[in-house]
């Protein structure tokens, strides 16, 4: 149970997708200008990761011990069948969350937080549940790094921000700032 | 009879007492205390650090931020802030670099004074831990005489210093949380413990608190949600289990959590601007450094802890906006 | 009943020095009649009057000159007997010209007016007073100069169960109020009785800070036996005048925000007001002069003043003693919400409850610095908008974001600009967008 | 929007009659596609395959001789059933099943090496070491794999002050302040600002020995002479 | 499409329409791997071989690549090329693939070369596309080298593992973190928008007249 606490607070925080293993850099600077798409983004993206995790899960235990050159390749379809599957279920179910959601399903597909779960959890040779835990833990990381990063740009909107800095230097410093800032949780729940 | 000149202003034509200037030099006079309280802890050491991170951070606001960007004292208050939360051994090009970090990439790429997210010392301060973590962590001793400085302060710069091992000693959370023992807290309150320039002296920084707030150049509920928070649940924790967690009082009086209550998470740029948020916000900072410095891997955390606050503020912010007047009426209109 | 009856305090707001006692002992006096009189047409919110008067005209003092323009509008009388020698542009103390009536003043006059039936009130019906205050040109003496009677004629379905006078008068310096509820309180008394008559209210409320011990104690002792009228002191704060705080402080009402205080059944008077309508129906005059604050440590002899409306401000400055060496700025009505002056030709209107002449010492500094987000702006604004988040949206000219944001809601109050320490000129740059807004949507 | 068919001079959309051949040669494509790139998958695996083994082994073998000092040899043992064995069952895959490894000098056995680890202050610490049962004594540590902090944290691989110092430790090991030690050999000097990193090494070891605890107290029946 | 030359094809990538940063592309492996130089080149040249291999195959299999399907053949491409490098380097250079870990196989979802594939290579002829695709892979390897030369100096003090300052160098070690990849980044960001500004700044003042430079520079 411990086990699986550290591998949440770790992927969440002490390790977190973004500002430490830079993945998921592409919609953190894309859809993170204001707080409520961030949001939603970060909902669509814990939903996939789980769902993910589930099947690289299912891949490495049960086909790719047998094929493993193919690991890379069978990964990169899955998830890519798996968001689009995802998006066609929620279009039928519900059309208002897909409203909401769906437009960020495609941009998930070539997210490379998704892959690198799929990856990193092979990579550390994860069971069923430290799989799960993992990717809730990652994709609340991600959530988190977007709507504070989401917050802050809105807030500098209003800013004078001088002219060599506007634009993705400044996020990329407030992006440094941040992952600063979340060094303070290193060891978090590690050595007592 | 007739006046020369009239002035023709929008209304209103009375002002407060206080303009941001006099806030800011407020605070510099406020901390005139903690720096000769430092100095005598510490020596010519604590000055010549203090000096150096206000040189960086004055400096750069010099080079870079608009003209007279100076006047107001903030670039000052930066560095000396970013002074007291340095161990006293530490090379000065060092605490020039955490200056020049802090106002250059803390405060002036985001336009300048207000416009900060995070504050710009412990930014700084935070890049100095980061990178050059061995030098940030050497916790000076006291020294044999009061004039000998405190560690290797004059090393060349971008060279490392020389560390005498002798002369250097741990903080009272670094032997809570590495070798379990305690620190009087009487010996916390008196000073008579290691750490950084400002951590000494927690009476003298409770002080300067009291006077600031009576002057309302700090928001009084921050300091006191951070305590509160830090009070209840390091105390709660302590009744659970005596022998691992330590008790509210020691939480409350080492480390930097005076230095970092009172004058840094009070900062009005990086802090909310509700009367709400600010307990919000001080609630947060409070949890985090429990959090951290009791299941973290560091032993302190107050600096942590206001950063990832500080990164949270536009949306406590957004989180706290009052409710304007006659929007929240139940009232039936007739 | 009031909420409490103890201090009831507004949330927000700001405490500005009360400076109110260079003259708030001294006993109103009678200004002596300038030279020329200048009468602008627009004096009071609404349509500005039509004038009925031609140049050459002679005029009695009390003489209509100008007929009401509609029902939201109000009729002007000469307040001086003489000779009308032009009808042109003439400085108006909002900064602009508007059209008004000069009058040069005949020297030696009695200045007495043509002898008029005063009607008797208590034979009127309600609607028969109100056409008689109409007349008479009352409007509020408050400041904003709302004409009187259309206040007096709530629609029917917004029924009214209390009169609330308002004797705070809150804003720095000015004791006009003050000293027309020490030395006149029956005349309060009367026109309160003729309003609570016309609107048909049975209950009425008088709130007064707790500065002016005694307005509070005349007003209290002179309370008519057959009138439920409660006196409540309240804490001293600025805006506690302001109609919304005071009806949220003696009643615990909000008014809901683009509301008027008759939706939660609430008339708000100014108590100077309310004794300009008991003397028009014990004269028969119309509003032709009122009592004026002339103050401020620029001014030499600080003074309480009946002054004739459309008095120049260089004339009612000489009558008290001029001003000295270093005056600097010179406000029409208090210093939170008055408006600064450049000429000293500009008459004085019917809605000028003051004049502050101010040394450079008492301004404002003018330096601004940037917005360093004390949140002492949120905490001033008595109406709750965050004016730190308003402010920097006026910078940039998102007009529409600050209306989401409640900026109609703003009074213009100054409370912000006064709290702010970097002098961010927040009250302008919000009486602007409103302007802005305002233009925006009537195009 | 210019598409692939446009390039090829075809820009008009398929006529309906056509769509089923349409999809099989879609089909056809794809299948193609695969096959070659399976092909050239497998080629290129089977072809790195053996060296990327070897150099897993080498690397292995190496640690193993650094932490027992130079054994002739050393047996894998695995960790099934509660025991130590060196054959296992049928049917049970050899990859999910922990080992240690078990070292001779002159066909008398010397120690194990026992890989384990935890979480350290950034990441996992994982770290080979080696241990004598029969006097109770590390023979040596080796840190496999490790994100500590770069200057500090690093050092429990790079400062060999510190590594050296599990030569001859007898566990159960304390960690200690440097320069605070009574001098017993049951104590490790921590690294000064590294306390975490190099505390969660010593636990790594400790918890090591308990679990596998009473397999290990001696040799027993799996070390063939 | 507007008309380009191959001259032109092969430069656009390197600098004016650099992919990390101008472009904004591949930031995943830009900033994790960027630590030192020797690890930015092997991840340069990785990203290099399967960009120019799948532009290559990509541009050859154009007429035979279903519009429908495209995106997924050009991953499956892609994925290919990738596994391919991730085993050679495996297998040559252990030491570099180590460090590198995860990173190799994320190269499959680096926006950059998928980019190449739909915008370029299944339109243009084997040539052109390789010129294209070589272009962006040597801006991706400049831009890493940019990352990986201010990260490792300041960073370790040394330059391809050669000591630059002495032994008694004060190593940033924030700058090995990932930190230091996104200050580094937006420090280099920060002055190539100097740079660009203060060149049109000149530019522009140039041309004015007398009198107006004065005014504008008051």
């Amino acid at each position: 149970m411990g086990d699986l606490l550290w591998i949440l607070v770790s992927a969440m925080v002490v390790n977190n997708f973004t500002l430490f293993y830079f993945l998921g850099l592409c919609p953190f600077m894309g859809v993170s200008a204001r707080v409520d798409t961030a949001l939603r983004m970060g909902a669509a993206n814990i939903f996939v990761l789980i769902l993910t995790s589930l099947c690289a899960w299912f891949l490495n235990t049960f086909i790719l011990p047998y094929a493993p050159f193919l690991r890379l390749i069978s990964f990169i379809v899955v998830i890519a069948s798996l968001v689009q599957i995802v998006e066609m279920v929620i279009k039928k179910v519900s059309p208002a969350l897909f409203r909401q959601m769906g437009i960020y399903l495609p941009l998930i597909t070539t997210n490379c937080a998704i892959l690198g779960l799929a990856i990193f959890q092979t990579n550390r040779g994860y069971g069923f549940l430290q799989g799960m835990a993992f990717a809730v833990g990652a994709g609340l990381g991600l959530t988190l790094a977007l709507v504070l990063m989401a917050s802050i740009r809105e807030n500098t909107e209003l800013a004078d921000i001088p002219e060599v800095a506007k634009g993705t230097a400044l996020i990329f410093i407030i992006a440094g700032s941040l992952s600063l800032a979340f060094m303070g949780f290193a060891g978090m729940l590690s050595a007592t | 009879m007739t006046p020369a000149r009239l002035l023709v202003t929008a209304s209103p034509h009375l002002g407060g007492a206080d303009s941001t200037p006099t806030i800011m030099w407020s605070v510099v006079g406020s901390l005139v205390p903690v720096v000769a309280v430092a100095t005598y802890y510490f020596g010519p050491s604590a000055l010549l650090v203090i000096a150096a991170a206000s040189a960086g951070g004055v400096l750069t606001e010099t080079w870079f931020g608009p003209k007279g960007a100076l006047r107001d004292g903030s670039a000052a208050i930066t560095g000396i802030l970013l002074g007291l939360t340095l161990p006293a051994g530490l090379p000065l090009w060092m605490a020039f670099v955490g200056g020049v970090f802090g106002i250059g990439f803390g405060k002036l790429v985001f336009g300048g004074l207000g416009q900060n997210i995070f504050n710009p010392a412990l930014l700084g301060r935070a890049f100095l831990q980061s990178a050059f973590p061995v030098a940030m962590t050497t916790w000076p001793t006291a020294a044999p005489h009061w004039s000998d400085l405190r560690g290797d302060n004059l090393a060349i710069p971008l060279m490392s210093p020389e560390v005498v091992d002798a002369m250097t000693g741990a903080t009272p959370l670094g032997l809570m949380k590495f070798e379990q023992i305690g620190t009087q807290v009487s010996a916390l309150i008196m000073g008579s413990v290691g750490g950084s320039l400002g951590e000494t002296s927690a009476l003298v920084v409770l002080g300067c608190g009291a006077y600031l707030a009576a002057r309302k150049h700090l928001n009084w509920r921050i300091p006191a949600s951070i305590f509160a928070t830090v009070a209840v649940l390091s105390g709660s924790l302590h009744l659970l289990d005596a022998a691992r967690y330590p008790g509210a009082m020691f939480m409350l009086f080492s480390g930097g959590l005076m230095l970092g209550a009172i004058y840094m998470a009070t900062d009005m740029v990086t802090s909310p601007v509700t009367n709400k948020g600010c307990w919000v916000f001080g609630f947060g900072i409070g949890f985090l450094v429990v959090v951290i410095r009791l299941w973290g891997g560091l032993a302190e955390g107050v600096m942590y802890g206001i950063l990832l606050m500080n990164a949270l503020v536009p949306f406590i912010n957004r989180a706290t906006q009052p409710r304007v007047f006659g929007t929240d009426t139940k009232q039936v209109v007739t | 009943m009031a909420r409490a009856s103890g201090a009831v305090q507004l949330a927000g707001g700001v405490h500005p020095p009360e400076l109110k006692a260079l003259t708030e002992a001294v006993q109103i006096r009678r200004m002596p009649f300038p030279d020329e009189i200048v009468l602008p047409l627009r004096q009071h919110a609404g349509k500005p009057a039509m004038v009925i008067v031609r140049k050459g005209n002679r005029v009695e003092r009390g003489d209509k000159i100008a007929e009401a323009d509609g029902f939201v509008s109000s009729p002007i009388h000469a307040s001086a007997s003489g000779t009308i020698t032009d009808i042109s542009l003439w400085p108006h103390p909002d900064g602009s010209y508007a059209e008004a009536v000069r009058i040069a003043v005949e020297p030696f006059s009695a200045q007495a007016a043509r002898p008029r039936l005063v009607p008797d009130w208590r034979g009127l019906s309600p609607e028969q007073i109100i056409q008689a205050i109409q007349d008479a040109g009352v409007v509020g003496l408050g400041g904003a100069a709302f004409p009187t009677h259309v206040k007096l004629s709530p629609p029917k379905e917004k029924p009214i169960d209390t009169i609330v006078l308002n004797g705070c008068e809150c804003e720095p310096y000015l004791t006009t109020d003050h000293r027309t509820m020490v030395e006149y309180p029956e005349r309060v008394h009367l026109g309160l009785r003729i309003m609570m008559r016309c609107i048909g209210v049975t209950r009425a409320i008088v709130g007064i800070e707790r500065n002016k011990p005694d307005a509070i104690a005349a007003i209290t002792a002179t309370v008519p036996g057959d009138l439920d009228v409660t006196v409540q002191p309240v804490t001293v704060k600025y805006p506690q005048g302001a109609e919304k705080m005071l009806i949220d402080t003696l009643l615990g009402r909000r008014v809901p925000s683009g509301k008027l205080p008759m939706d939660v059944g609430v008339i708000v008077q100014n108590v100077a007001s309310v004794a300009t309508i008991a003397e028009v129906f014990e004269s028969g005059l119309p509003l032709i002069e009122r009592i004026v604050t002339v103050t401020g440590r620029g001014v030499k002899n600080p003074a309480n003043l009946i002054v004739p409306v459309g008095t120049k401000l260089r004339d009612l400055l000489n009558a008290c003693g001029g001003v000295t060496e270093d005056a600097y700025e010179i406000v029409f009505g208090g210093p939170m919400m008055g408006t600064a002056q450049a000429n000293l030709d500009v008459p004085l209107l019917k809605g000028t409850t003051g004049v502050v002449v101010l040394t450079e010492a008492d301004c404002k500094s003018k330096d601004t610095h940037p917005c360093i987000r004390c949140g002492h702006c949120l905490d001033a604004c008595p109406v709750f908008l965050n004016p730190q988040l308003l402010g920097r949206l006026a910078m940039v000219a998102r007009y529409e974001e600050m209306e989401a944001n409640h900026l109609m809601d703003c009074m213009l109050c100054g409370c912000c600009s006064f709290a702010c320490p970097s002098n961010i000129p927040l009250s302008q740059l919000f009486a602007l967008a409103k302007n802005a807004l305002r233009t925006r949507q009537a195009a | 929007m210019s598409d692939a068919h446009a390039g090829s001079g075809k820009g008009s959309p398929p006529p309906p009659a056509r769509a089923e051949a349409r999809s099989l040669r879609l089909l056809g494509t794809l299948a193609g596609g695969g096959l070659v790139a399976g092909l050239i998958l497998v080629f290129v695996y089977e072809a790195t395959q053996p060296t990327i083994r070897a150099y897993k082994a080498e690397v292995l073998r190496q640690a193993i001789y650094e932490v027992l000092k130079a054994p002739d040899r050393y047996d894998t043992l695995f960790v099934y059933d509660g025991r130590l064995t060196l054959e296992l069952p049928d049917g049970v895959d050899s990859d999910d099943v922990e080992r240690v490894y078990l070292g001779y000098v002159e066909r008398e056995p010397v120690g194990f090496a026992i890989a384990a680890g935890k979480p350290g202050f950034q990441d996992i610490i994982r770290i080979i070491f080696g241990y004598d049962a029969a006097t109770n004594t590390i023979l040596g540590m080796k840190v496999l794999e490790s994100k500590e902090t770069p200057g500090l944290g690093d050092k429990i691989e790079k400062d060999m002050a510190f590594v050296t110092q599990f030569d001859g430790a007898q566990p159960e090991l304390i960690g200690v302040k440097r320069g605070k030690g009574t001098g017993d050999s049951d104590e490790i000097d921590m690294i000064t600002g590294a306390t975490i990193s190099s505390r969660t090494v010593i636990q790594i070891i400790n918890e090591a020995l308990e679990r596998l605890g009473p397999m290990l107290e001696t040799y027993g029946e799996v070390a063939k002479r | 499409m507007r008309e380009t030359t191959p001259q032109q094809d092969l430069l656009r990538g390197i600098w004016r329409e650099n992919p990390v940063l101008i472009q904004m592309l591949g930031l995943c492996p830009a900033l994790a791997v960027t630590n030192t130089v020797a690890n930015s080149i092997a991840m340069g040249l990785a990203t290099f071989f399967v960009l120019c291999g799948s532009s290559v195959l990509v541009s050859l299999l154009k007429r035979f690549i279903p519009h429908e399907v495209r995106i997924s053949t050009y991953i499956l491409i892609i994925a290919s090329f990738v596994t391919v490098a991730d085993m050679t380097l495996e297998a040559l250079v252990p030491v570099i693939h180590k460090a590198l870990g995860a990173f190799i196989p994320l190269i499959v979802v680096n926006c950059m070369i998928l980019g190449r594939q739909e915008a370029f290579a299944a339109k243009r002829s084997v040539g052109r596309s390789l010129l294209d695709a070589a272009g962006t892979g040597v801006g991706f390897i400049i831009a890493l080298l940019m990352l990986g030369a201010v990260r490792e100096v300041i960073g370790y003090g040394t330059f391809l593992g050669i000591s630059l300052f002495g032994p008694s160098y004060e190593p940033w070690v924030v700058m090995i973190l990932p930190p230091g990849g996104f200050l580094t980044l937006g420090f280099l960001l920060l002055g190539l928008n100097w740079v660009r500004r203060h060149r049109e700044k000149r530019a522009t003042l140039g041309e004015w007249p007398e009198g107006v430079r004065k005014e504008e520079a008051a």
